[in-house]
């Protein structure tokens, strides 16, 4: 691209900027290299499926005049194809597996140890208020409107560049093995290297468009990735319902940044943030900004009405589920409401909605969950509940304990969806092993899985007592400190000053604690009940395959075993004060520059001060809670009487309910697609485009291939030129004093209009 | 760059010049005498010469026209490039040609999309292939003259230069019902442009000087000569309204479209998508809204304008929903895209103006691309019945990959070029008509359903049909005249900023001269009392 | 005009030739049959000749008499006797009456029309200016003031008009020659 | 004299218009023709008088056209007759396609 020269000039001055920033000349300078390396591992990824894969056509397709005749021989069969030929069942490495394996994670190997440089250079700057912002060119310059491609390091965003690339690496790592036989191996990489670029795009970004871009791209890679097995009519209906349904979200981002830049001008996040600070707290403006912001992040994260398609989604591979549905891509509602803090504050209205529909989907998803079957959908489900608490924390102003979640929950959710790859990887290979198509994910296939698998067992429990909040794992304080928070303010916050519908906020956010509790119980309940039925009691797998199942490799049990780790010791990252075994609330000081104003806000700049009894006992019942659950479900499930899919009785009543997710995609199908298919096509397409315009047409002109027009109305095609041309053809009698006498008329009537006008 | 240009004196024939290649071209492709009747020339090799011919004479221009690029001054407010000589003096009617921002980037979407649609064409076109190439080539100067026409009467000429071609291609090397499409397109695109011949005629009249006899096209003058009565306006306005409405075409009028994208065959389609609907924006933003802004801009009028362009977004995605035929989806999906064109273009602020704009380059790559698609498959199977395919990703995975994207880009993925576009024109438009916005936008949503569920049912889901299993996948000349697109669809999404800037100063001084004419305009007495 | 003292003469003997062109016209279309017809038409055209004249165009006049009522009118005779179009069935070729009553209505219609479009059009303060035409007829003689503008201004017209008689002669012979199959048949 | 010779030029080309449209014989329908283009020559030698000669140059134009004409005019008439064996307009329709 050639410049001209003023445009070289106007980027030349834009970069030199002059800001003196504690991180300027650290390694913090090479940001832009963290979202550049996936990116470059997504092209050479690419670059080898399709070359593997192409082969190109003849230079006259069209030759022959028919379609191509399957006895003519083609010059190849699809089953040569190398990501061609995508089979879920398929068994043939790629031929370029090796190197793939290699660029693959290694990118984000290299990328992990950049963030972690800069993350170091970040502590050794010291204190850092302001965020570290880079420019490299102008994205749209219009007018009084100029988007910068430009990151912002802040400590927000160093915390989201490090799980993303750190649990990253780790699911790449185990995808190596998981993915090991796929035909698709380089595609399935490059995909999930262009979604780490995605991912990075969008935490990085300094402005909302620029993080619109992130936020499409991993939902365009979230289809991607869900169809990855495409030729199974479900997973293409899976991936695309997900872009749609992310779309809806969208949606609602992009009306919230029309509105900032209508009201604000201004689209980054510093502008934004000091557009808004000009109005008062609760103003309509920033409240319907934020409500529109939450649309987007209940696509993106999944929540009430939106969460529908991330069950659904689970119909990707495993280490996907992980990755972009537990681990980072659906936690991107939660960012943004983070990194919106400042607009949040001031919108109480709009943050009692974002708590209140948080614990709605914690507990709704949750009791979906304790009747599901497949594995995966048990933790989907269990995922959109997690998701929901991450909301009641940020929505109640408790951003770091809102990201302190989300944190822990990608260390523990990726664990268990890894935990439930390798049991499927084991169950699929035994299956392949005898040739059988029994379902690999149903837990009522498998059972006593302890025995042939001990290291997954042993990690996906301490992944389960941290989700179900046992202490002293990650998940315990994480949850914890949302409820604590959700209970704090309550009462003597902006929140409690506001009301919703009437209702006062005081009364919602106590309701909605109560609803957290509940869910909490639930999760320890549907966890142990997955543990019970896969990994307990007899195996129900089938008596030639169980000689199959076996441990998985150790590319694959190694990254479980760091992310078991991390489960286990995640909680540490920031201590609650009654619990002094370290640096009491790091995370939190840490992630003060950032949302610490906009938190204070919401108590009206005093720190929350929750007496020690209360904050003891609030633990306390949550561990009550928690241990209570998963009693229950040691008391009440029965593993040994289980019996494999294809003999299991229906459910009944509520059950059934439970079981069909309460029947809510039927009822989203019978009220909204259903209707605007049929009227798109009944009213709009075959009523008004064809019927009534096209109709006016027909009235002027006719054609005997006219098909459009059905049945009689044929017969009235043309009938203005019809009547005009009997007319015509009547005068046109080829006598010639036929035309004299026309002609001397008209000549009157043109007379005539001389004379009388 | 610029300066070598400037030394060869290349804004001084660059234009006329631009005119003349394709005409001289086109004798050059009839000169090459003609096969027997219904022969395959593609077999039989007499299309060689013809379309290589025509393919050549395509690069040259593309080419040449790429100079404009580097010679272009956005800071230059005066026309660029402008040429000027007597033509008809009895009529008051000279040849100027010259370029603004708009138009110069119109002029090289153009060219770049005529040298792939002949490209398209190599194996697509297998009879009377020398009055198909010659005939693509008039088509060229009619395109590139209503661009570049400073006269409106030249203009004129011009547009209808431009129908007659298309008229014959529909018409010749269509599809089943091409005579009934063809005829519809005529019988439409006609009526306008008589209409608006009588408006230029008026518009000629009221600007010729004191005493003179004959009129004055000149688009200077008309523009420098004073308003017309609010009457006479919006009789003028409505003439033009019709004729480019037709063109866009807004809902209600953009029937003729669908059936005449689905009979043209594939270079026509893509040259009626990518630039022949952009003539009905172009127009509006050349002529209707500038030589008549106290009607264009009468707050009825406007409102109502605005109110069709989102019905025709949102009606025009829902169609596209329910349509069994994959080209005439892509068609209903235009009426939904130039929607957004006109919502732009009337909410009248420098981001919706210039975000018009960038839909109109984009819709012009990403839609002629998927046409380009549609043509490749159904020269391979002879059907573009989304149900007759299924699961063929497996089979040609290097056009599913260009489908995919290409269908992203259209959708509007961010990082594509689509999405700046919407984006800007959105962003543009809440500013002065929220309310419209926030309706257009949720196409964004439908535009996903329509595109990704075809997708789906073309791509993946199982491959059970026996016919699909063989077929071939894109060749090299095939991968080649779609990768600029694919580049350009990139380029656009990653880095607009030259061309938004090369087309900035124009947006800027069209909102401006609009808003400031629309105030000064003369105001109906009786309106105001 | 000429002379003064003839003016009256002239006008006179205008307004009488007037009357007779009009009344032999009308003889001419009410005739049945085609011979006297033609007869009357040449009365018309001998009167218009004289009413030239009048108009200070004796050149003209003349040429009326030579070209139309001679030449012109006598192939029209010549043709209707060679076709012996005085045969009885040839001769009732009248329309009905009320075709008669419409044509009639039709033209008064017309009349009525060009009447008030005349005394609309025409300048009241119409003042025949210094007698060009006569004064040069005076001076140069009747034909010179034709042949002035004839040979200068309208020379190309002229030239053209000789090319289209040539076309006009070849034309009718073309179209009056009989054909092989005429005598075959 | 220009009035008079203007109204005595109209009520000729009525004359000549109205034979057109009720006589059926071809041949008196051509002459009502060269009746009207009489009536106009008159017009045309009356404005000569007060406009000067042009108008008598194209009354001689008139002339040369009606001569040209009727030349081809009556030959068209005898070919007519050649086939038809008749001069009756009425049952000519050769014009219509």
């Amino acid at each position: 691209m050639m410049l001209l020269p003023h445009e070289a000039m106007l980027a030349a001055s834009q970069l030199a900027a002059p800001a003196a920033h504690p991180l300027d000349g650290t390694v913090a300078g090479y940001v832009w290299l963290l979202p550049l390396l996936p990116l470059l591992g997504f092209l050479a990824n690419g670059l080898l499926s399709v070359t593997s894969a192409a082969h190109f056509g003849p230079a006259d397709p069209g030759a022959g005049h028919g379609p191509a005749h399957p006895s003519s021989p083609a010059p190849h069969a699809p089953s040569d194809h190398g990501a061609a030929g995508d089979d879920h069942h398929a068994v043939a490495r790629h031929r370029h597996a090796s190197l793939v394996s290699l660029i693959g994670p290694g990118v984000l190997v290299v990328a992990f140890g950049l963030a972690l440089a800069i993350f170091f250079a970040m502590q050794g700057a010291g204190e850092m208020k302001a965020p570290f912002i880079q420019r490299y060119f102008s994205w749209m310059p219009v007018g009084d409107l100029n988007i910068d491609v430009a990151f912002q390091l802040d400590q927000l965003s160093m915390l989201m560049v490090l799980i993303i690339t750190g649990v990253g690496m780790l699911i790449l790592l185990f995808s190596v093995g998981y993915m090991r036989d796929d035909p698709g191996y380089p595609r399935y990489f490059a995909y999930l290297n262009l979604f780490v670029f995605f991912m990075l795009v969008l935490v990085l970004g300094s402005s909302y468009p620029l993080m619109f871009i992130g936020w499409e791209g991993v939902g365009l890679c979230s289809y991607l990735l869900i169809g990855f097995w495409f030729s199974e009519k479900a997973n293409a209906d899976a991936g695309k319902k997900a872009f749609i349904v992310n779309r809806i979200g969208d949606f609602g981002f992009l009306v919230a940044m029309f509105m900032m830049f209508a009201n604000f001008g201004a689209l980054d996040f510093t502008g934004v943030a000091a557009g808004a600070s000009q109005l008062g707290l609760g103003s309509v403006l920033v409240t319907a900004i934020c409500l529109f912001l939450f649309l987007g992040c209940a696509g993106k994260s999944a929540q009430i009405p939106l969460y529908v398609w991330l069950p659904d989604a689970m119909a990707g591979p495993t280490p996907v589920s992980a990755l972009i549905h537990a681990a980072t891509m659906v936690t991107a509602g939660v960012y943004l409401i983070a990194r919106s803090n400042i607009l949040f504050s001031l919108a109480p209205v709009a943050c009692l909605v974002v708590v209140l529909i948080g614990a709605l989907t914690a507990i709704f998803a949750a009791s979906i969950g304790l009747k599901q079957w497949d594995i995966k959908k048990v933790l989907a489900y269990s995922t959109v509940s997690q998701l929901g608490y991450m909301f009641m924390g940020v929505g109640s102003g408790a951003y770091a304990a809102g990201m302190f979640h989300l944190m822990t929950h990608a260390f523990f959710k990726a664990l268990l969806f890894l935990g439930s790859g390798s049991v499927i990887y084991a169950m699929h290979a035994a299956y392949h092993h005898t040739g059988s198509h029994d379902d690999a994910q149903d837990m009522r296939n498998m059972g006593g899985m302890r025995k042939y698998m001990p290291i997954t067992w042993g990690l996906m429990w301490i992944a389960t007592l941290a989700i179900s909040g046992i202490p002293p794992f990650a998940g315990f304080f994480s949850k914890d400190e949302i409820l604590g928070a959700v209970h704090a303010r309550h009462a003597g916050s902006t929140l409690d000053g506001a009301s919703l519908l009437g209702v006062p906020g005081g009364a919602i956010m106590m309701f909605c604690y109560v609803l957290g509790l509940a869910a909490a119980f639930m999760t320890a309940v549907y966890m142990t009940r997955m543990m019970l039925y896969t990994f307990h009691g007899p195996n129900r797998t089938g008596d030639r395959e169980r000689d199959h199942l076996h441990e998985a490799p150790w590319i694959m049990t190694g990254p479980l075993v760091v992310l078991g780790a991390l489960s286990a010791v995640g909680g540490w990252f920031n201590l609650p004060s009654f619990f002094p075994a370290g640096r009491v609330g790091a995370l939190e000081h840490w992630l003060d520059p950032v949302v610490g104003d906009g938190a204070l806000r919401f108590t009206n700049g005093a720190p929350v001060e929750v007496p020690a009894s209360t904050e003891y006992l609030l633990v306390g019942i949550a561990i009550a809670i928690a241990v209570a659950g998963i009693a229950l479900a040691f008391v009440r499930l029965k593993p040994a009487t289980l019996v494999p899919k294809t003999d299991a009785p229906a459910e009944h009543g509520f059950e059934r309910v439970l079981a069909n997710k309460y029947f809510v995609d039927e009822i989203y199908d019978a009220t909204i697609v259903e209707p605007v298919v049929a009227t798109s096509r009944g009213l709009l397409w075959r009523g008004i485009d064809v019927g009534l315009i096209d109709g006016f047409t027909r009235l002027l002109i006719q054609s005997k291939d006219d098909d459009s027009a059905p049945g009689s109305s044929v017969q009235m095609g043309g009938l203005l030129t019809r009547a005009v041309g009997l007319v015509g053809s009547t005068l046109q009698s080829g006598r010639v004093g036929t035309y004299a006498w026309v002609l001397v008329v008209g000549m009157l009537f043109v007379l005539g209009a001389f004379t009388f006008r | 760059m610029r300066e070598f240009l400037l030394s060869v004196g290349f804004d001084r024939w660059i234009l006329p010049a631009l005119l003349a290649i394709p005409l001289l071209g086109a004798l050059g492709v009839m000169a090459g005498g003609r096969a027997p009747e219904g022969e395959d020339e593609v077999a039989s090799g007499a299309a060689t010469r013809p379309r290589s011919l025509a393919t050549l004479v395509f690069g040259i221009e593309f080419l040449l026209s790429l100079g404009l690029w580097w010679s272009f001054d956005p800071a230059d407010p005066s026309w660029h490039a402008r040429f000027d000589v007597a033509w008809i003096p009895s009529w008051g009617t000279r040849f100027t040609l010259g370029l603004d921002g708009i138009a110069l980037m119109m002029v090289l979407l153009t060219t770049l999309i005529m040298f792939l649609a002949s490209l398209g064409s190599w194996s697509a076109v297998r009879e009377k292939a020398s009055s198909y190439y010659a005939l693509l080539l008039v088509l060229t100067t009619g395109m590139l003259g209503v661009f570049m026409a400073l006269d409106l009467f030249l203009f004129y000429v011009m547009w209808e230069v431009m129908l007659i071609p298309m008229y014959f291609i529909i018409g010749i090397w269509g599809g089943q019902r091409r005579i009934y499409a063809s005829l519809k397109f005529f019988i439409y695109t006609m009526i306008g442009s008589l209409l608006m011949l009588v408006g230029i005629i008026y518009l000629g009249l009221a600007a010729r000087e004191p005493l003179a006899v004959a009129p004055n096209f000149s688009y200077d003058a008309i523009l420098a000569a004073p308003q017309l009565t609010p009457a006479a306006a919006l009789w003028v306005f409505g003439a033009f309204f019709l004729a480019f409405a037709v063109k866009v075409p807004m809902f209600p009028f953009h029937t003729w479209l669908p059936d005449a994208h689905v009979e043209a065959p594939t270079a026509g389609s893509v040259v009626l998508a990518a630039i022949m609907l952009k003539l009905g924006t172009f127009g509006f933003l050349r002529l209707a809204i500038p030589l008549m802004p106290g009607a264009a801009m009468h707050p009825t009028v406007r409102l109502i304008i605005l109110t069709l362009a989102v019905i025709g977004i949102v009606y025009g995605a829902l169609v596209s929903l329910v349509q069994p035929d994959f080209k005439k989806l892509v068609a209903y999906s235009s009426v939904s895209h130039l929607g957004f064109v006109m919502l732009g273009i009337f909410a009248l602020t420098v981001q919706s103006v210039q975000g018009a704009l960038m839909v109109m380059i984009n819709h012009g790559l990403s839609t002629g691309a998927l046409f380009f698609l549609i043509g490749m498959i159904y020269e391979r199977r002879h059907t573009r019945l989304i149900a007759a395919y299924g699961g063929i990703a497996r089979v040609v995975p290097m056009f599913s990959a260009i489908l995919v994207f290409v269908s992203l880009s259209s959708i509007g993925v961010p990082g594509t070029n689509g999405f700046v576009g919407e984006f800007l024109v959105l962003l543009g438009s809440y500013r002065t008509y929220p309310v419209l916005a926030v309706i257009a936008a949720t196409s964004v949503i439908i535009a996903a359903a329509y595109l990704l569920w075809a997708v789906q049912r073309i791509l993946f889901n199982p491959l059970d049909k026996a016919e699909n299993e063989h077929v071939p996948d894109l060749n090299r000349r095939e991968l080649l005249l779609l990768s600029p697109l694919l580049v350009c669809i990139v380029w656009l999404g990653v880095y607009p900023a030259p061309v938004l800037r090369r087309m900035q100063p124009a947006a800027e001084r069209f909102v401006h001269m609009v808003e400031t004419r629309a105030a000064l305009a003369p105001v109906d007495v009786e309106a105001r009392r | 005009m000429p002379h003064n003292n003839l003016q009256l003469f002239y006008v006179a003997n205008f307004y009488l030739f007037g009357l007779i062109a009009i009344a032999s016209a009308v003889a001419f279309v009410t005739r049945k049959s085609p011979v006297s017809a033609a007869l009357w038409l040449v009365s018309t055209m001998s009167a218009l000749a004289a009413m030239y004249v009048m108009l200070d165009a004796p050149f003209i006049g003349v040429m009326q008499v030579l070209v139309y009522a001679g030449a012109i009118m006598v192939v029209f005779l010549f043709v209707i006797m060679l076709l012996n179009l005085g045969h009885p069935s040839e001769i009732a070729d009248a329309r009905g009456i009320w075709w008669k009553l419409a044509g009639g209505l039709v033209g008064l219609a017309l009349l009525a029309q060009i009447f008030a479009l005349t005394r609309a059009r025409l300048p009241e303060a119409l003042v025949l200016p210094e007698n060009t035409v006569a004064d040069q007829i005076v001076r140069t003689g009747a034909i010179a003031p034709l042949a002035g503008p004839l040979f200068h201004e309208y020379l190309l017209a002229f030239e053209v008009t000789s090319v289209l008689l040539l076309a006009a002669v070849v034309g009718a012979v073309v179209l009056g020659k009989r054909k092989d199959r005429d005598y075959a048949r | 004299m220009l009035a008079e010779s203007l109204f005595f030029s109209a009520v000729l080309f009525t004359v000549g218009v109205v034979g057109v449209l009720t006589r059926r014989n071809a041949i008196i329908i051509f002459m009502c023709v060269e009746l009207m283009l009489n009536a106009v020559n008159l017009s045309f030698v009356a404005f000569a008088q007060v406009y000067g000669a042009s108008g008598q140059v194209f009354v001689f134009f008139v002339m040369t056209v009606a001569a040209a004409e009727a030349a081809v005019g009556l030959a068209i008439i005898i070919a007519l007759f050649r086939h038809r064996h008749t001069v009756n307009l009425s049952n000519i329709n050769l014009l219509k396609g």
